[in-house]
C-alpha cells in the first residue's frame, strides 16, 4: 500500500490524539482552514475546537504558550505554518523548552512537538527557504528530526509526540504529496521509530552517502545511476539529526571507506560539517578519500528557477561528488 | 450613486488637538482621472498575474491586491516620491504606485532579468529604492518596525518627510508592532502605521485572531483613524492627515477597511472561510474602481466612453508589458553570487558542489 | 499611623461587570501575623543574599525583592497551592512563598546540592513544581506566554485553578506580552497578569521605556486593576478578586505599584537613575513590613515586643539556614549530564574533550 | 600601552560616531546607565540622546528599528545587553538585515553593527549562557566577528562600523575587563582590521590550534605549556568567523599537519566541525593525526561552579589535545 508523507502525518496526528486527550495542535490555520498544507485535514471535525486551536500570527506568543501547556503536563504539537517563522519564537524553543528541564534539575518536563515544513520549497525566495536543522541540532535538550518517507513521517511523529522531551520536528513542504509503499506494520496504531537511529535506506559497499528529508531521494537516485557505474552506494537516512546516530555513520564508513554528506542548508556549520567530524573523530584511518560535502549553496534562496535550481543539491552533483570520492575521473564543470 | 457622493466621515480613536479632522466633504477633483486609470492597470496586472500563475509563469507564492487599490492609489495621491513606503509580500500594487513600470513588475513575478529585483526577489520582494520603496517583506509583522525605523531615520536626518508601513489585519496582532509602536510614540518618530483591514488574514476572520478588531484604536496613546478604505478620496484625505500630523506629533494609525477579491495566495481559493455572496457583495457595493468611476461620471468630468478607452488602453499596456517582460532572460547564472555582499571582500562563496562551482565575491 | 488603616482602593482600567470590587474596607485580622512574619523572612533572606554575593559565595547574577514582599505574601494569601505562579529572575521571595525552604533557597543561590534546583538553575532559575511554581525565567516577557500556557492547561484539564504570571513594568512593553494576552482573551484563560511595576527596568524609568506607563490598562479589551503593592492587604483582596473574576471571565491585569530597594542586581548599586531621597521616602512611607507592623499594634494583634521577638526567631533561622546550606556539598560531577533530557535515549554525551569525559544519557 | 578592551570598544565607537554623523548606538541601557556593562561609558555626554538611544526592553521591536535605519542609508550600532537576547530579534537579523541585498539585487544595503557579549560569562546558568558563533556564521549575508584582544576589539569593531553589510559582533563579558598591550598604531583612529583575515597569534610547527574570542588566551596559554615539552603551537585566532580565513587555516595546517580547534560553544555542527571539514576538504593529505576538536560540553550551562568549569573547555583540555594530536600518550581521566 502507498500513502503519501501528508497522509502519513494526518494519520500519525490522529492516532496520537485518539490514543491520548493530552495532545493537542495549535498553530495558525490548522483548524478551520484545515491546515496551510492540509496535514491538519479533518482533526478540527473529529476533536474539536480545544485540541486543534487555530491561532493568530502571534509565533512568539503561541510558542510559548505551547511550552508552557507542556510544563503543566500537556502534550501541546506546534505546527508552525513553515519554520522561518519559529526565529519568531525561537527563544522559547531554545529558552524555555531546551533548557528547563536542566535548569529544574529534572522537575519541569517539556513534552512537546513544534513541527512544520523547513528549508526550501519551490519559488518562495530567501525569507520562505531556509533549513533550521543544523541551529537546532547543535542545543542539547532538543530532539531534532527530519523525515523523508511516509513510513518515517509515521513513525518519527507518533515518537515524537510520546516523547517527553522538546521534539523539533522538520518536514519538507515538497515531500507531503510524495507516495511512498508502507508495510503493514507500520500503518498499525502502535507503529512508533526509535528517536537517534538512522536508517540504511540502501546498502552499499563503496562509499556512503548520508542525507535527511529530501535529499534521501536524491541520494537514492544518485546511488541508482552510480550502480550503473560499478559504484555500490550506502545510503544513510539519518531521520535524526540530534541524536545523531554516530555509530550508523561510522559503521557504514568503516565499510566504504568513503563518505558523501548531502544537505539542502548552507554548507557553514552544517549536517555535513558535524558528520564530517565525527567521522575525522571516530574512524580516521579508514577514510580513503576526503569527504564530499554537497550542501546547499552558500548565498540566500533566490526566486529565479534557474538560480534556485543551483541553490539546491542536484542529483548530479551527488553522483559526481561520489565518482570523486572513489577517484573516478569526472570532467569539471 | 448618491451613495459614493460623500466619503464617509473617519473614526477617530481619541481627541487629536491642534490638528483640523480631514473633511469628508471633500469634492473630487480634475484628478479623479487617474485615480481611474492607476486602479484600473492595478486590477488588470494582478488578474493577468493570476492567469500567469495558472500557466505556470510565475511560481511560489504569489499575493494579489485586486479589492484593495483605493489605499494604494489614494495613498500616492497623498504623499511625494520622497516620503517612504513599507509593506508585506502583497506588494505588486504598492509598487506601481512608487512608479514602477508593468514590465519590471511582470518580469519580477517571472523571475526574469528585466524585473525590479533582477527576478531574484520574486512576488514577495518588490523594491525601488530610488522612490524610497522599501519592499516587500515576508515575515508578517516585520516591516512595521522596519518601517518606523525609516522613520527614524528620517528624523534623524532632519527630513521633513514621513514613513507609511502597512501590514495588514492578521499582522495586527504581532507583539512586534506594539513594540515598534511604542518606541516610535517615545521618540515622535513620523510613521504612518497602515492597517489594512480586508477583514482576513489567509483563513482566519478578524474577530477569530484579535479580542479587539478595532485595529485604529490599537497603541491607546496613539491617535488612530479608521478609514473607508475602498474610496480613494477618503483614503488620500486621511494620509494627507496623518502625513502633516505625524510630522509634528509622532505616529500615529490609519485602518483602512478594505477587501480582497482574490484568494489569500495562489493556492488559496478564497471561499471556503467567507461566503460568495459577501464578496460579490462588496463587488457591487464597494469597488474601488466602481465608485470612482460613478463619481467622475456624475461630476461628468468624463464620458463613460472616454473611461471605456482608458480601460482598452490599459489592457493594452498590460498585454504589452506581459509580451515585453516574457523577452526578458533568466538572470544570468553568475548573479547567484551577486548581492550576498554588498562588498565581498574576495571571499570564495561555493555552490553546491564546492569543487565545481565557486566563485569569488566582488 | 492613620494613613496605614485604610487600603488605597485599587484603580480600575474599566468596568467589570457582576464581579463586585474588592472591598479597600476590609480589617485586617488575625492573619496579619503571618504577613509580618512571611515578610521579615523574605527581606532577612534578602539582605543575607547580599552579604553572600559580597562574600563570593553567590555568583553571577542576583536579583533581590526586598521592598516588594508584600506582592508575594499578599497573593499567597489569596490562593492555594495548586494555583500556579511563574515569575521572572527576581524570584527567591516568590519561591519561598509557595513553601520553599530557606536552606533550599541559600543553597541554590550558593550552587550547592541541596538547592531547589540542585544548585544546576542558580538564583534566576528556582523551581518548585510541587507546589505549582514554574519558575525563575531569565528572558525578559517570556514567562508571560508560558504563565498563560499554563492557565491554557489548566483550563484544558478542567481544573478550578488560575494561574499568576508576574512581570515587570520593563517587561511591560514586550511584545509577546501583548501577544499573549490576545490569546489569552479569545480563549478566556483564567490567567492574571500581575505586573509588579517597581518603576524601574534595570536603570531605566518607566516613563523612559514606554510611552503609557499605566499597565493596567495595556490590554484595552482585559479589564486592570491597579493595586498599592506595598500593602499586603491590598494585594490579597485584589488577588482574591482577579482569581475568582478570570475563572469565569479569561484574563485580568493587576498592576502592583511597588518598590524594589535593592539595585536591579548585584553590579547596580541603585542610586544612579533614582535619588537616595526616593528610596529612604519610600522607605520611611511605603515599607510594606512596616505598614503591617502598625497595623498589627494599633489593632492590638500583637505587641512590639512579640514582633521584635518573631523578628529575631527568623533572623535566626535564616542563620541556620545558611549554615546548613554552606554544609550542603556541591553537585555530583555526575550532574554534568543529568536531566538534559528527561529520556536520554542511551544517546553518548561529551565533555569539553571528547575523548576523556563523555556520558551515556539515562 | 595596554587598554582594557572595554576601552578599546569604547574608544572604537567613539572615534566612528565622531568621524561619520550616521553612527549611532541604540540599545538596552546605552545611554543614561551608560551601558550595561559601560561599553558606552561617557557617549550620551558627548553625542547625545539622539545618536545614542535608549531603549525599552523590546528586541524585536528595536532591532527591527534599527535595521530600517539601516535601509535608509544610517549606520546603526545595536547594541544586545547579551546575545542570548538577541534571539528574541533574531529573525530581523536573517530576514530582515542579512538577505534584503541579495532579494532586491543590491538596492538595499544594510551597514548595520549587532554587537553584545556573547557566550558563556560566570555564574549566569543556561539561559545566559549561549554561543551563538555558528549560528549567525552560518548565514550568507551576514559577516560575524569574535574579537579576543584589545587590539581585535578596536580594529574589527571599527572595520564593522564602517563595512556596508550587516557584521554580528560577538564579544565576551569576560573579557571586557582584561588589559592588553596595543601598538601605537592600534591607537590611531584611522587604525582597522580586515573582516575575513585570521591573526597567527603565535607562530608554531608541530601543531595548528584555532580559537575565537576568550579561548585564544587559554590556546596561547596551551602553548605555553606545550613548549616546555617541546611541542611547538602555532595558535590562530579567527577573529572572523565568516568570511571564515581558509587560507590561514590550511596553510597552517599543511605546516604543522596536526590540527586543534577550540570553541565555548556546543559542538555538534559548531566553529570545530566546520575547521575540520575545511582542512578534510582542502588539505586531507597532510593531516598526520584526526583533527581534535575541544569544545564546550554538549548541556545547557549550569550554576554551580564545578559543574560550569565542566561545561567550558580549560587549558588542560587544549594541551592533552594537542598531546594526542602529536602522538604524545597521555593518562585518561
Ligand atoms: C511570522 C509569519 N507567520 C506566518 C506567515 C504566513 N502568512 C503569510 S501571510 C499570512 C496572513 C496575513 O494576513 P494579514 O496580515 O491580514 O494580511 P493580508 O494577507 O490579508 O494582506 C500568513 C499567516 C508569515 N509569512 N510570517
Ligand atoms: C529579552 C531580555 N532583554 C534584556 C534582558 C536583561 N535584563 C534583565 S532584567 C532587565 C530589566 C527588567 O526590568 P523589569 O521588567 O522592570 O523587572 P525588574 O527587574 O524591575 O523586576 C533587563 C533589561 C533580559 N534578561 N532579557
Ligand atoms: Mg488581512
Ligand atoms: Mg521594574
Amino acid at each position: 500500500k502507498e500513502i503519501t508523507v501528508r497522509d502519513a502525518l494526518n494519520s500519525a496526528l490522529d492516532e496520537e490524539m485518539a490514543a491520548d486527550p493530552k495532545v493537542f495542535l495549535m498553530g495558525e490555520e490548522v483548524g478551520e482552514y484545515q491546515g496551510a498544507y492540509k496535514i491538519s485535514r479533518g482533526l478540527l471535525e473529529k476533536y474539536g475546537p480545544d485540541r486543534i486551536r487555530d491561532t493568530p500570527i502571534t509565533e512568539a506568543g503561541f510558542t510559548g504558550i505551547g511550552v508552557g501547556a507542556a510544563y503543566y503536563g500537556l502534550k501541546p504539537v506546534v505546527e508552525f505554518m513553515t519554520f522561518n517563522f519559529a526565529m519568531q519564537a525561537i527563544d522559547h524553543i531554545i529558552n524555555s523548552a531546551a533548557k528547563s528541564n536542566y535548569m529544574s534539575a529534572g522537575q519541569i518536563t517539556v513534552p512537546i512537538v513544534f513541527r512544520g515544513p523547513n528549508g526550501a520549497a519551490a519559488g518562495v525566495a530567501a525569507q520562505h527557504s531556509h533549513c533550521f536543522a543544523a541551529w537546532y541540532a547543535s542545543c542539547p535538550g532538543l530532539k531534532v528530526l527530519a523525515p523523508y518517507s511516509s513510513e518515517d513521517a509515521r513513525g518519527l511523529l507518533k515518537a515524537a509526540i510520546r516523547d517527553p522531551d522538546p521534539v523539533v520536528f522538520l518536514e519538507n513542504e515538497l515531500l507531503y504529496g510524495e507516495s511512498f509503499p508502507v508495510s503493514a506494520d507500520a500503518l498499525d496504531s502502535n507503529f512508533c521509530l526509535p528517536i537517534g537511529k538512522a536508517k540504511i535506506e540502501r546498502e552499499g559497499k563503496n562509499v556512503t552517502i548520508t542525507a535527511f528529508s529530501k535529499m534521501v531521494g536524491y541520494a537514492l537516485e544518485a546511488a541508482e545511476i552510480l550502480s550503473k557505474d560499478g559504484i555500490s552506494a550506502e545510503v544513510i537516512n539519518l531521520r535524526s539529526i540530534r541524536p545523531l546516530d554516530r555509530d550508523a555513520i561510522t559503521s557504514s564508513v568503516k565499510k566504504t571507506s568513503r563518505l558523501v554528506t548531502v544537505e539542502e542548508g548552507f554548507p557553514q556549520h552544517g549536517i555535513g560539517a558535524e558528520i564530517c567530524t565525527v567521522v575525522n573523530e571516530e574512524c580516521f584511518d579508514y577514510l580513503d578519500a576526503p569527504v564530499e560535502r554537497i550542501a546547499g549553496a552558500d548565498v540566500p534562496m533566490a526566486y529565479a528557477a534557474n538560480l534556485e535550481r543551483m541553490s539546491v543539491p542536484q542529483v548530479d552533483d551527488i553522483v559526481r561528488a561520489a565518482k570523486r570520492a572513489c577517484y573516478r575521473s569526472v570532467p569539471v564543470a | 450613486t448618491r451613495r459614493y457622493l460623500r466619503s464617509k466621515p473617519p473614526s477617530l480613536s481619541q481627541d487629536i488637538r491642534s490638528t483640523p479632522l480631514p473633511d469628508p466633504s471633500i469634492r473630487p477633483r480634475r484628478n479623479s482621472s487617474p485615480f481611474f486609470r492607476d486602479m484600473s492597470i492595478m486590477r488588470r496586472m494582478e488578474i493577468a498575474a493570476d492567469s500567469l500563475y495558472k500557466a505556470k509563469l510565475i511560481r511560489g507564492f504569489c499575493h494579489l491586491y485586486d479589492g484593495q487599490e483605493a489605499v494604494a492609489v489614494g495613498m500616492e495621491a497623498a504623499i511625494t516620491k520622497r516620503d517612504a513606503i513599507i509593506t508585506a509580500y502583497r506588494d505588486h500594487c504598492i509598487f506601481l504606485g512608487r512608479g514602477g513600470t508593468l514590465v519590471e513588475a511582470f518580469a519580477e513575478l517571472m523571475g526574469r532579468r528585466a524585473g525590479c529585483s533582477k527576478g531574484k526577489g520574486g512576488s514577495m520582494h518588490f523594491y525601488k529604492k530610488d522612490a524610497e520603496f522599501y519592499g516587500g517583506h515576508g515575515i508578517v509583522g516585520a516591516q512595521v518596525p522596519l518601517g518606523c525605523g525609516i522613520a527614524f531615520a528620517q528624523k534623524y536626518s532632519k527630513e521633513d518627510t514621513v514613513t507609511f508601513a502597512m501590514y495588514g489585519d492578521g499582522a495586527a496582532n504581532q507583539g512586534q508592532l506594539f513594540e515598534a509602536l511604542n518606541m516610535s510614540a517615545l521618540w515622535d518618530l513620523p510613521v504612518i502605521l497602515v492597517c489594512e483591514n480586508n477583514h482576513y488574514g489567509m483563513g482566519t476572520a478578524e474577530w477569530r485572531a484579535a479580542k479587539s478588531p478595532a485595529y485604529y484604536k490599537r497603541g491607546d496613546y496613539v491617535p488612530g483613524l479608521k478609514v473607508d478604505g475602498m474610496d480613494t478620496l477618503a483614503v488620500k484625505q486621511a494620509c494627507k492627515f496623518a502625513k502633516e500630523y505625524v510630522l509634528k506629533n509622532g505616529p500615529m494609525i490609519l485602518e483602512m477597511d478594505t477587501y480582497r477579491y482574490h484568494g489569500h495566495s495562489m493556492s488559496d481559493p478564497g471561499s471556503t472561510y467567507r461566503s460568495r455572496d459577501e464578496i460579490s457583495g462588496i463587488r457591487q457595493e464597494r469597488d474601488p474602481i466602481e465608485r470612482v468611476r460613478k463619481l467622475i461620471l456624475y461630476h461628468e468630468l468624463a464620458t463613460a466612453a472616454e473611461l471605456k478607452d482608458t480601460e482598452k488602453e490599459v489592457r493594452k499596456g498590460v498585454d504589452d508589458a506581459i509580451a515585453q517582460a516574457k523577452e526578458s532572460p533568466m538572470p544570468d547564472p553568475s548573479e547567484l553570487f551577486a548581492n550576498v555582499y554588498s562588498k565581498g571582500l574576495g571571499t570564495v562563496a561555493f555552490g553546491a558542489d564546492r569543487k565545481v562551482l565557486k566563485a569569488t565575491l566582488p
